[in-house]
């Protein structure tokens, strides 16, 4: 089962069950923030990583965005790169050998243009079930790309149907990223789950804007880009925790600026069964390494034996003693 | 392997212009004893989550095989937090990241065009041509808006690197841009049959001014880039970089930040 | 018009229509981050801003939320106080006189609990209307209360029903203040326009959640709270400038984490005719006058002549020279 | 007319227990020169948007009418960055702010029950005493986990004020927290037939203790307390306290911070 156990010095068990998918910690590292992995071999023995997510894969390669794609923004960053990528057939060929052989957990991110595209990019990366994808997270929510898109992952109908369709079309789980986007988190994630999603991630980044007052002009070309890092913590929490309130049956990767073992802890209290951390690795490229080193500590701290005792432990604040308004008027 | 490494600030230099040399001390041996002129680092201090990536400097001096300096000028908060640092002070440092100048080479003439904190590459390149026996081989022309943005320039007189100094307000040196001088220097070696290239680093439009030139007269130039970046080493795809060729966009941190001046896709 | 000139010395005209209301300048203080105002008498000189929005005010007073209320997360805080107020009565007669007295624009922000006592409340909030108030704002968007709430805020065809009642209950324009936590902000803004608003208040906080993992509690007694400060700007900045594009013809109060004149400017550019701010007077009780005084800095050094000139005045960033794939493979 | 105000550093000397003591120097004549015992100041460093809020630390001493100081532990970021001023550094303050306890009173005996930061509005109360000339109107108990935790006891000394201390394990004074000399002196009180109260602040499971013995037994009470507080002056509504009353909840900065403990509605 890997060339780490899950068992260490620590003495707790981080190995996880996310729904069919196994994985010996619950440490990923996020779609974007991880390119194919390649890069960050130099810096971190990747085999301890629980698993990573590839940068999204589309049918065609695709160029990104003109620039300026990326603006720092207080504790955060808004990024617009155009989900750029080699497309499936030179990440099946080129990418996937490098990580098949890492023995980790793989999922390969991936989007189309349309309906067909989708299925057609799930039933292709499928094929790599055998060269070490152990899932496909498909992206729902591309707010940087033109053409569709904005529905699938905003109407439950669409995303329904769009889910069905891919996962009728390959072997391998799919779980589905859901944007933030949207006004009701629970009701798209019911729709994927009933689709068949082996689970969901959440959560994307959120559409935002910055303007440079001196030029008059938007900080990114696209004027648009989607927000990352510990500024949406708060949001991607509550998330996380409405879902797994709602729909406790289904397995949540949680992330948005996680930094460190302490703020995975906070999405496995409300529900994560895993998180990926993305933001993070760019100022820190080991940064999974340190916060799942951290977990471990944190967990053995707290008395948990296993992980996944932590994964919704969450306890409601007691109430007050009760108020009686003697005095009232 | 990579490393990213702790470092501490050895010396905190104030000078003119408002920019600062910073110096930096690994503590041990590390990679930027053999950074090529044109490489940076990622620097970042321990500053909260408030400023969340690293930032990008050029090596200035790599002073053996622990130490290493940066120049700087205050331009936002963490440049603001790195001129107010002192020895002691920690930060974490990646690098050195990126491609650098072509070597020297003294069968050319190296005409080194800086302005403002595009500097240190240069400063680097001048340095190294005069420790190998190759100052001759370089020319440097620096410009800036008045004399205290020129800095460090005793240390070309030092190694006996020619230098042009320009000013706009004409405080010290040729008044006007660097493009002044340069033009003069193409036209001097068009006329002699002398081949030069241009190395040169600054602010965008001095950059874009240069390749015009350099474009329209058919020299080699090579111009080390600024971009928005977030990583430093190749994953973030923010730093895109316009250009000619297979892919629309080269990547500012892993392709440059040195590029050929006709491969940029520049107006 | 007041006691301060809307042109000073800075030689930029701050004056500001906004809709049917005049503003003496574009500054006001944010609901619920201002109380009365009474507060802040002590620290700066209320008559210098453009006006001011009150704590929300419903019908009948109200007590708040169980403790902790408040929780600050990365570069921002959540709050769940539970909309404690005075109630209309109380306001009317005792807070009312103060901030009549003060001569800017004074905002009665208010909700009801439910359909009807939305409109009551218009109805005898627009009462003050000789007594110094100069705007209704409607807050539909109580992440705070339990009752109702929810679908005012978030279903347009609601949204409108709402406004279009509250509008006909009283002479005072109405100004509805918008959730971010919607999926289309653009479709929300619209039905409150057409139902009559005087313009929009964007954004109020963004749902979020902190935990305490030695606790393994939530942060905040209710579990979920309003996400406010820096963090959420570039998310306010977004909408604020996407309901500007579609419906240019709407005046939009712009807020969220506004700190500084250069901050106050974006949302202008974006497309706000006006700017209030919230969190920031927390940690800095006059830090509104502050903004002002920046922001008219900033106009005059950019070479705005009044400050209407500078709405909406965002360009989109030059198209790079055309990409020649010559030698693509 | 509140003021919120710029001070500086003068110093920061470091105690045992990991417990530092900050004196801030407003440089002008400011409104801390009256501050009640109890009563509090909002403090922020330059400390960027990460750390939105200022943190409320009791005054500890009034040093004259422009410098005061406050007593602190690293708790998370804030504290830890003002761990690490430095005499220059600076803040901007606002306060004092909220009630501070019931002035000294001669006809009783005011038992003045401190744990951990909860001692510097004692502290101030205790020397407050002394000036006036009302030592022996007060006594001090003073309780921590082992004796590093007791700080600046040698001046309640000097100021002639009789004092308990206790640790939990028994390193210094009496072995155990303060309720247990609390008990034996109110016990003593009530066999004396003698007029006592009891002035606390400290952590809320020792405030708990402390109010469940006063209440048990009829004594009067007077409870600092902490909430989490965003403003410090009453606008954010975040800081509230569970009262009984005419309304359910009182603002720990307007109305308290300290609290007759009947009033506070606690298990
Ligand atoms: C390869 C390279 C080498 C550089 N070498 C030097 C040097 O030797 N000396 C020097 O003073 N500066 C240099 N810069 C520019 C330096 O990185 C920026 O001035 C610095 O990042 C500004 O940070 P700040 O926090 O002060 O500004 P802020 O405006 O607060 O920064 C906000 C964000 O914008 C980014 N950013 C802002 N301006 C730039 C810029 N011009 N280029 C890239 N990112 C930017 C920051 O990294 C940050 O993400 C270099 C940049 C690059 C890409
Ligand atoms: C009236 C009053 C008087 C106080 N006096 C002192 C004192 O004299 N010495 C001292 O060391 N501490 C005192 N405290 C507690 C002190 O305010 C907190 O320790 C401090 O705010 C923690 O900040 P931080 O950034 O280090 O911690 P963080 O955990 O990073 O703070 C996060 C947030 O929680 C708030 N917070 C955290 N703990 C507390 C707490 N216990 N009370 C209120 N807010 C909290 C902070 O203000 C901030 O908003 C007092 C608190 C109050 C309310
Ligand atoms: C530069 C960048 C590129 C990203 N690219 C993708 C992508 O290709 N596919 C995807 O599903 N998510 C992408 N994301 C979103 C992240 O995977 C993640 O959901 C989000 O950033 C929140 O986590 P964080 O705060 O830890 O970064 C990207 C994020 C960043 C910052
Ligand atoms: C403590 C607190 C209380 C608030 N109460 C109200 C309220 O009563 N009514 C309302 O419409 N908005 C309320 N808001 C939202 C603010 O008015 C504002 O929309 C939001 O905080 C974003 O602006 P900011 O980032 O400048 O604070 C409250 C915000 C905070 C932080
Ligand atoms: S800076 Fe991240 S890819 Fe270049
Ligand atoms: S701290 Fe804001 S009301 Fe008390």
């Amino acid at each position: 089962m890997g060339v780490t156990s899950s068992l260490d010095a620590s003495g707790v068990d981080v190995g996880i069950d996310f729904g069919p998918i196994r994985l010996k910690n619950p440490l990923l590292t996020a779609s974007g923030c991880f390119a194919y992995g390649q890069q960050f071999a130099g810096f971190m023995d990747l085999r301890e990583l629980g698993g990573l997510s590839t940068k999204g894969i589309s049918p065609a390669p695709r160029f990104g965005n003109p620039l300026p794609r990326i603006y720092e923004t207080a504790s955060g960053m808004l990024n617009s790169i155009g989900l750029e990528n080699v497309g499936t057939q030179v990440f099946l060929e080129e990418k996937l050998p490098f990580l098949d052989a890492l023995d980790i957990s793989v999922w390969v991110n991936f989007f189309g243009t349309d309906f067909e595209s989708y299925v057609e990019c799930a039933r292709t990366l499928g094929e790599g079930k055998d060269r070490g994808v152990s899932a496909l997270e498909m992206n729902i929510s591309c707010p940087n790309i033109k053409k569709g898109g904005i529905e699938f992952g905003t109407v439950p109908e669409v995303a329904h149907r769009l889910t069905k369709a891919c996962v009728e079309a390959t072997d391998v789980p799919i779980v589905v990223k859901l944007t933030p986007n949207v006004g009701d988190i629970v009701a798209m994630a019911q729709a994927v789950h009933e689709a068949g999603a082996a689970g969901i991630s959440l959560i994307n980044t959120i559409t935002g804007m910055a303007i440079d007052v001196r030029k008059r002009r938007p900080r990114l070309a696209t004027t648009y880009g989607g927000l990352s890092g510990p500024a949406i913590k708060p949001v991607a929490l509550r998330m996380v925790h409405q879902v797994h309130a709602a729909l406790p049956e289904l397995p949540i990767c949680g992330m948005g600026g996680i930094y460190s073992g302490e703020d995975a802890l906070e999405f496995l209290m409300a529900g994560a069964s895993c998180v990926q951390v993305g933001t993070a690795n760019f100022a820190e490229p080991p940064a999974a390494l340190r916060v799942l080193a951290e977990l471990k500590t944190l967990l053995a701290e707290l008395g948990f034996a296993r992980a996944e005792d932590a994964v919704g432990s969450l306890e409601s604040i007691p109430a007050e003693p009760p108020y009686k308004a003697e005095g009232a008027q | 392997m990579h490393e990213q490494f702790p470092v501490q600030v050895s010396a905190n230099e104030a000078l003119t212009g408002g920019y600062f040399r910073l110096t930096l001390d690994a503590g041990t041996p590390v990679a930027t004893a053999h950074t090529r002129p044109g490489q940076f680092v990622m620097l970042r201090g321990a500053w909260g989550r408030d400023l969340l990536n690293g930032r990008a400097f050029s090596v200035l001096e790599v002073l053996d095989d622990r130490r290493f300096s940066v120049l700087a000028k205050v331009f936002g908060r963490g440049t603001g937090l790195m001129k107010a640092m002192e020895p002691g002070d920690s930060m974490t440092c990646l690098g050195p990241l990126g491609n650098g100048f072509p070597v020297v080479d003294t069968s050319v003439t190296s005409l080194l065009v800086a302005g403002g904190v595009g500097l240190p590459p240069l400063h680097l390149y001048a340095r190294e041509a005069a420790r190998e026996g190759a100052a001759p081989a370089v020319e440097m022309i620096y410009g800036g808006r008045t004399r205290d943005d020129l800095v460090l320039t005793d240390e070309l007189d030092a190694w006996q690197v020619a230098q042009t100094l320009t000013t706009e307000d004409g405080s010290r040196g040729v008044e006007g841009r660097v493009t002044v001088p340069l033009l003069d220097r193409l036209e001097r070696a068009s006329a002699n049959g002398e081949t030069v290239r241009i190395l040169s680093c600054g602010p965008t439009p001095m950059l874009r001014a240069v390749r015009a030139l350099a474009l329209d007269r058919g020299v080699e130039a090579h111009l080390c880039l600024e971009e928005q970046m977030a990583c430093g080493y190749g994953v973030c795809l923010g730093c895109a970089v316009p250009v000619h060729g297979p892919r629309p966009y080269a990547y500012c941190c892993t392709d440059g930040p040195v590029f050929p001046a006709q491969e940029v896709r520049w107006a």
